[in-house]
């Protein structure tokens, strides 16, 4: 339980097998925590097969200021299954906790057990999981909420949150599964309560919810979903993949609520197609997939490009390239993102880097999109999409509902031209039904009217036309396109990134800052366009400027160093896996030393 | 059925109907077309069509993907949405689902449908989205001048198939009655009049009608799919032929050697529109809460 | 057509057969779907079907898509391409044309064929490209976990039609006729010995043939098609079924409500293979002039 | 008639409607002119509808020596419409000649006739075109023979040269055509060599051929033909897009007779599809397309990549995004070809600068793709695909007919790995057919064996492998990656270049050379793996570096930027017509003054 200002810090593992529980106790768990009022990050990791049987983790960081990532150290390892657990034992920091089955059923060769493997500096808890939960629902069901309850009184933590927690997420069974599942809790309570502490300490209270706010806890995913609910989404379009999926399935659950319309289609291709046909007659409209997906509607974002029509994309990326691991987290398909089109088809892309953000961020993709007629890439890793974060919702809605410039802006003489040059390069946009505002939307290049044409002239200024006028979006209102964090003025090392490796980044920062190293770090959520001259003022301040990324040749570094000429040191990864804050905070130091030698 | 009546051009008729209004659903680009190409038939036929039904222009998108048939929504004064080759049906359901108020016109060639296009069809057939999707069949690909097509019949001497074309063409109207579409018709560029009839009972029907015209390309297929081949092989569907029965149409459909001009198949079942209503409704749809809602949304009451 | 028999598990099977070879098509990889899942009966079938037509194993290639079904390849110990979702069909046309010795098997889901992969089926159809396809139909998205499919059945509810599915389910069956699949046939995950029998069948045939196969996805749907459920319904072809008329088997097809098992339709006409071995006499093909041929193609000469 | 080295340098501009014969006249003047021993370059270009009216130019250079461009200024023009031809007397150059038609049937109002735009530099040849031609062959349809038959008689060129093209051209026709073209034909050469010459001098015999070398004239998109043909490509799969529909049309009338087989498909992801089959399979197997093309085929591509599977993609490009300018010609799918797949998805990228290049990289690019199995895409566009050159085939076939590494490599233990780690990182892969190499190829990471695998190092390892490997293609034996021109040591003005554009940047080079600037120019033929150390080699020498291209924000220039952390000047168009060579002069001049400054 590493201590940050005093206030609580504490990282849980519940590790198991598939047929565990595992993923659902660390449900619980994350929830009960939530509700008590403390800050949550939590991700769960669980195998690619549809069913039988796999590693599954669930890791549930609590802590009193919402922090940035998940610690490579837990302080609390809580095995469900020795085999799976052991090697996982070595994760757990010193004066940390492993609670394991006191009794297992299969006995071990002496050395095979985990208490064979756990460091002097660890404390050991043997509990009876099995046991308590045979004699409470008379079946080994419900060790998960054993642990749970053995946790909750070694910890001291109020056990009514817990039980509010597992009534409602029963609810819908039998009357009896509540019962004895709390049954279980309790009588595990009991057990932990009044267990030998060993010198793990206990929590601190968590911090007073401001005035007015009240915390709920979501994933990125469900934050997307929330974004798009209140910045009036009008019609959804997609198709299942990992990890994008439950983007479509909440949506699908909740947005007809609002009035809103969500159709499974045939295929992505058909999802952006059908994106694009809605945002042309006016709709508030997106697809989400992941970079499979992606690739698949490369051809018709281009018609969105050249037809200047709305539409957002939402992808949560995952492990690449081509089918690639669909259950592992990865930043690859920034370059598909970004460059992934036939001809100069630049869109606005933009990165959330936490669940806050995600939100946010989906709403203003829908103000974009609008506004600026164009495509929005909202990229997402699966990472951010599945992990918890408290978050705090805003108490007005904060998105615009309507940004079209539409025919009623049309003051030209003559005909109606729906690709009017103007002064934002941004034209009036009639919508079907509308009278007066006629015209065919094409693929092909055209002429201020709409009409086909490929004279020089014409194909150089719509050309500018549909750069410049992306340009407006980095300065569009309400929305961070970058920002610093860390310190000011001269820096010895300075950190780029993007997406969800940037709260590994802010982590490895503070840590930086700690050992005296001068140190700041800089999100980029606005991918294209390129923030170029807050990047190149961030870099004018460093001596040295690392980019780490969840990709194997640097992504994001590509794009910075191609719009600005500039160097960078790269630090890339493709592991399937978070980055890891000790793998940024070593190569922070090397550049810190060899900046000072 | 009518006579046969020989295609008009855009050029005649302009003098012919100076001033009646039977033009104003025509925009003041002159079809970009071979002279004699079946194309002027059905730009034609949906002209009298819209005129019969009294669509208003405004109100009127047509959808299309891309080739020589896709040139289509710019000759029309509605408006238009020329898109990506065979995306012309996704791109038509989008536009339907935001704005079920709009009278969407699909249309394609036989490439654009049946080639790469062809994986939408079944979908939106069985969905049973209210529009209207009218294939122009030349049975070659005339855009990219000349190449065989799903639809050439087999032993096609084509540039992309100069020892004889080995694929046996596909049957539109098959595929499409067993994909369940709910109205299914053909017609013939040769014979104005009908295809007029044909054009407006599709779009006056409710859910996703499938009109298959036949239509000569006069520039890169001078042997097979010709007005004079055609002339001579086109008969009605029997007079006796029962539009609710499925299976006879699958008979008279796979009777391609003389192909039935007519409507193939009808029913009545509800649409994708009236799907997302059954949806609304046992979502328990409230008053919109987003702030788009909350706002107001200018365009939303102007179109909606 | 034989009695029902319950599906086999491969665990339950090595034990009954360590040692009689049965089991050489298999791969050491035990299969990863659920316990239960019907597709453990279609790879019986097919380890049935191979040994029965003695394919060397080096000369079969199974290909699929992606899915549960489309895991298929790695748990046999012939040649495997697991492709992407909705390709099976183009690719497994790719190796075929490649060399025509070889053994294609082409397998997927529901999803994967008719929906991602659905317009490339009429063209494999089409051309009869000689190679296998296997459709194992679970009505559902079993790898994506549940969500609905183009055979779900109308006002299923899933996790992405959480108010029911609104969407006619699609007839593969008469899709497949309609397409020109010169041989098509149904069986049933339940039913073993018959779907061995069709499988063989199935890869006898010189041309294209479709095999659709039901089985139940044991933990997705629970409601729908279930054993429960296709035990009691599944019917035999009526035995005077004539497998050369197309048109009696689009009225069997069209009755889904009791899904019939065995051979549809059956007709010899040309391969692709034939197609392009015309062409290269047409072409006049020369012994081949390019440097390849000259030095001699290791490769060429082991597979062709 | 500019004289270079006191050898032939001219250029003809034949200018006409879409009904009058124009890219005819066009193509024999250059068959007949390529025949004679000269060397030509020759561009059309026709209007995007398929029939009717519109302007058609056919432009042809002959010279000496090869060139590399076509020139901005032609030495004579002739006129089939003068509506159409009007516009264009101004790129005719001082001493240029203009023939027209001296009888127009229309009469028009004074100053509108095309004579009133001549001049006084330029030479006027007025001819009556119809009436020649209508006394040959009754009827006004031989105009654009009777304009050869002038050009033949005014410039003194061989008229035989001509008649055989003739003949040769009507084979297939009724023998009346071809004699009454000829007659056509031969009256027109008695007015030419009759009439009263004005300044524009006589053609310089041709170089002679070397010996055993037979000339002869092909398009980018023929080279890549034969290229194809010669490398013993097996299987080719297309879908007609312009402008790579004549590389399918082509190969289908061809292949046949080589033991090839030609698919049309039903869509280019089935094309790319079947390719990948086909090279999983063992054969060489390719496609072509255009941007639209590329866009649908990046999801196959990147299984391809996973999968290490040889595949071939010929990729001509055209105006964009979207749909854009189908008959126009661009430099904008370098950043898709390079960027465009999902995750981490690194293949060959080639592009060839003149149509003797396509024949190498074409060929070269099988050999590329079996040795290090991986998609290979070969970048041409429309002005190269379309452009006619005159090339000498090699005496002897150039490309190795197997380079696959194959089972008989496999040395290890236990099961066959077609994955194996190796010290080049390409396995030994085993072909379907062959005994004791099965095993299954997945989109899905996977382990050493081919089973699917997400483990963390596995992933990194391969990923490695995946593009590891490629960097050995900077050394493929026998083809240009990259290659300086021009000066040698320190440049004032260094010219990056890719493509098509290359020619002009040539002509840029030597124009500067001659004005005395210090001026190289490299052709970048590998665009991926790039060959950062020759770039930067290069860079290194200049004291400044212009990169001229063919889109709108600099796609080369961003990349070579990105992978050196360097800037450089760049020099966009997006405008569909070829780079201008007085273009890139200019901003040369303008960098060199810079730095004399
Ligand atoms: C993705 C893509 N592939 C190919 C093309 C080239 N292309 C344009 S039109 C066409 C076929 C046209 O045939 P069809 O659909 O029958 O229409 P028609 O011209 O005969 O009316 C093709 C292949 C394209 N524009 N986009
Ligand atoms: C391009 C792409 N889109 C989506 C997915 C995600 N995905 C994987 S399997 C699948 C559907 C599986 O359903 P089905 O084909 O019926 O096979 P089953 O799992 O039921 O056997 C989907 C949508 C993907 N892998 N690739
Ligand atoms: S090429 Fe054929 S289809 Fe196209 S406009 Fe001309 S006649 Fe019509
Ligand atoms: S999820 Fe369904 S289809 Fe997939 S393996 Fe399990 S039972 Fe079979
Ligand atoms: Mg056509
Ligand atoms: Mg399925």
């Amino acid at each position: 339980m590493v201590d940050r200002n005093g206030s609580t810090d504490i990282q849980f593992a519940i590790i198991g097998s598939a047929g565990d529980g595992t993923i659902a106790a660390g449900d619980i768990l994350k929830r009960a925590m939530a509700g008590l009022g403390y800050k949550v990050i939590a991700f769960d990791i669980y195998p690619a097969e549809i069913r039988g049987f796999g590693k599954c983790i669930s890791r549930v960081r609590v802590t009193t200021e919402q922090a940035y990532s998940l610690k490579r150290h837990s302080d609390v390892l809580v095995s469900l299954d020795d085999s799976y657990a052991i090697p996982h034992v070595g994760e757990v920091c010193d004066y940390g906790a492993v609670i394991y089955e006191a009794s297992p059923i299969a006995r071990l060769p002496e050395g095979a057990h985990i208490t064979a493997h756990i460091r002097p500096t660890q404390l050991p808890y043997g509990l009876n999981q099995r046991e308590i939960s045979e004699r409470a629902t008379s079946a080994a069901r419900s060790r998960n909420i054993v642990i749970l309850g053995y946790l909750a009184g070694l910890y001291g933590i109020d056990p009514q949150a817990f039980r509010d927690v597992i009534a409602a997420k029963f609810e819908r069974k039998a009357a009896i599964v509540t019962t004895s599942n709390t049954t279980a809790f309790d009588a595990a309570y009991e057990v932990g309560r009044t267990v030998f502490k060993l010198d793990q300490g206990s929590l601190g209270e968590p911090a007073p919810a401001k005035s007015g706010e009240t915390a709920t806890m979501m994933t990125g995913n469900g934050a997307i979903v929330r974004g798009c609910i209140d910045a009036g989404l009008d019609t959804f379009f997609g198709y299942p993949i990992t990890p994008a999926t439950t983007i479509l399935e909440r949506l699908a659950a909740e947005l007809p609520r609002h009035g809103g319309r969500v159709l499974q289609t045939e295929d992505e291709i058909s999802a952006i197609s059908a994106t694009i046909g809605a945002g042309y007659a006016g709709a508030r409209a997106a697809t989400a997939t992941s970079g499979p997906g992606l690739a698949l509607m490369a051809e018709m974002l281009g018609l969105g490009v050249m037809g200047e029509i709305p539409s957002v994309v939402f992808v949560s990326q995952r492990g690449g390239p081509s089918t690639g691991m669909p259950t592992k987290t990865e930043q690859s398909d920034l370059n598909m993102a970004v460059f992934g089109g036939a001809g100069d088809a630049q869109r606005i892309v933009l990165a959330p880097t936490n669940v806050d953000g995600c939100y946010r961020t989906a709403g203003k993709a829908f103000e974009m999109a609008e506004k600026y007629q164009t495509p929005v890439i909202v990229l997402l890793d699966l990472y951010l999409s599945n992990r918890y974060e408290t978050v705090v919702p805003p108490a007005k809605n904060p998105f615009a509902p309507d940004l079209n410039k539409g025919l009623e802006a049309w003051r030209g003489d003559g005909d109606y031209q729906r690709y009017q040059q103007t002064e934002d390069h941004v034209s009036p946009r009639a919508l079907p039904g509308e009278d007066g505002g006629m015209h065919t939307v094409t693929g092909l290049e055209h002429s201020e009217l709409g009409k086909p044409s490929d004279l020089p002239e014409n194909h150089m200024a719509m050309s500018a036309k549909r750069h410049e006028k992306l340009k407006a979006a980095l300065t569009h209102p309400d929305f961070t396109i970058c920002k610093r964090f860390g310190d000011e003025g001269p820096i010895d090392v300075g950190i780029l990134g993007w997406g969800s490796t940037f709260g590994e980044i802010l982590e490895a920062m503070f840590a930086a800052q700690a050992e005296g190293i001068r140190c700041s770090a800089m999100k980029v959520v606005m991918l294209s366009p390129l923030p170029e001259e807050q990047i190149a003022a961030f870099m004018d301040d460093c001596d040295a400027v690392l980019l780490p990324e969840l990709n194997y040749e640097g992504q994001l570094a590509n794009l910075i160093s191609g719009a600005l000429g500039r160097p960078l040191t790269r630090l890339n990864r493709a592991t399937g896996a978070p980055m890891q804050v000790e793998e940024i905070l070593a190569e922070v130091r090397r550049l810190a030393r060899a900046k000072a030698a | 059925m009518t006579e046969p009546l020989k295609p008009v051009y855009l050029e005649d008729k302009l003098k012919q109907v100076r001033g009646d209004g039977h033009l104003r659903y025509r925009s003041r680009s002159l079809p970009t077309w071979c002279p004699g190409c079946g194309y002027f038939s059905v730009a034609e036929g949906v002209t009298v069509a819209l005129n019969r039904l009294q669509v208003p222009l405004k109100d009127a998108v047509v959808v299309s993907g891309i080739g020589c048939a896709s040139r289509f929504p710019f000759f029309m004064d509605t408006y238009g949405l020329h898109t990506l080759h065979g995306r012309t049906l996704p791109v038509a359901t989008g536009v339907k689902v935001a704005n079920e108020a709009l009278t969407v016109i699909a249309v394609g060639g036989d490439g654009d449908a049946f080639a790469i296009g062809g994986g939408h069809i079944p979908h939106a057939a069985r969905r049973n989205v209210d529009i209207t999707y009218m294939v122009f069949d030349n049975g070659v690909y005339g855009l990219t001048k000349g190449q065989t097509s799903p639809t050439s019949v087999y032993g096609f001497v084509t540039p992309s198939t100069p020892y004889e074309s080995h694929d046996q063409p596909l049957n539109p109207l098959m595929m499409l009655l067993s994909y369940g579409a709910s109205w299914v018709g053909q017609a013939y560029a040769g014979h104005q009049h009908h295809l007029s009839d044909m054009i407006a009972e599709a779009i006056a029907h409710r859910g996703f009608s499938y009109l298959h015209i036949l239509s000569p390309c006069v520039t890169f297929d001078k042997t097979e799919m010709t007005y004079a081949n055609l002339d001579i092989r086109v008969r009605d569907l029997p007079a006796d032929h029962d539009p609710s029965d499925r299976l006879a149409a699958m008979k008279h459909a796979a009777a391609t050697g003389h192909p039935a001009l007519g409507l193939y198949f009808r029913e009545e079942r509800p649409t994708l529109g009236d799907g997302f209503a059954d949806v609304a409704t046992r979502a328990g749809r409230k008053t919109k809460t987003g702030a788009a809602r909350a706002g107001g949304k200018k365009k939303t009451a102007k179109s909606k």
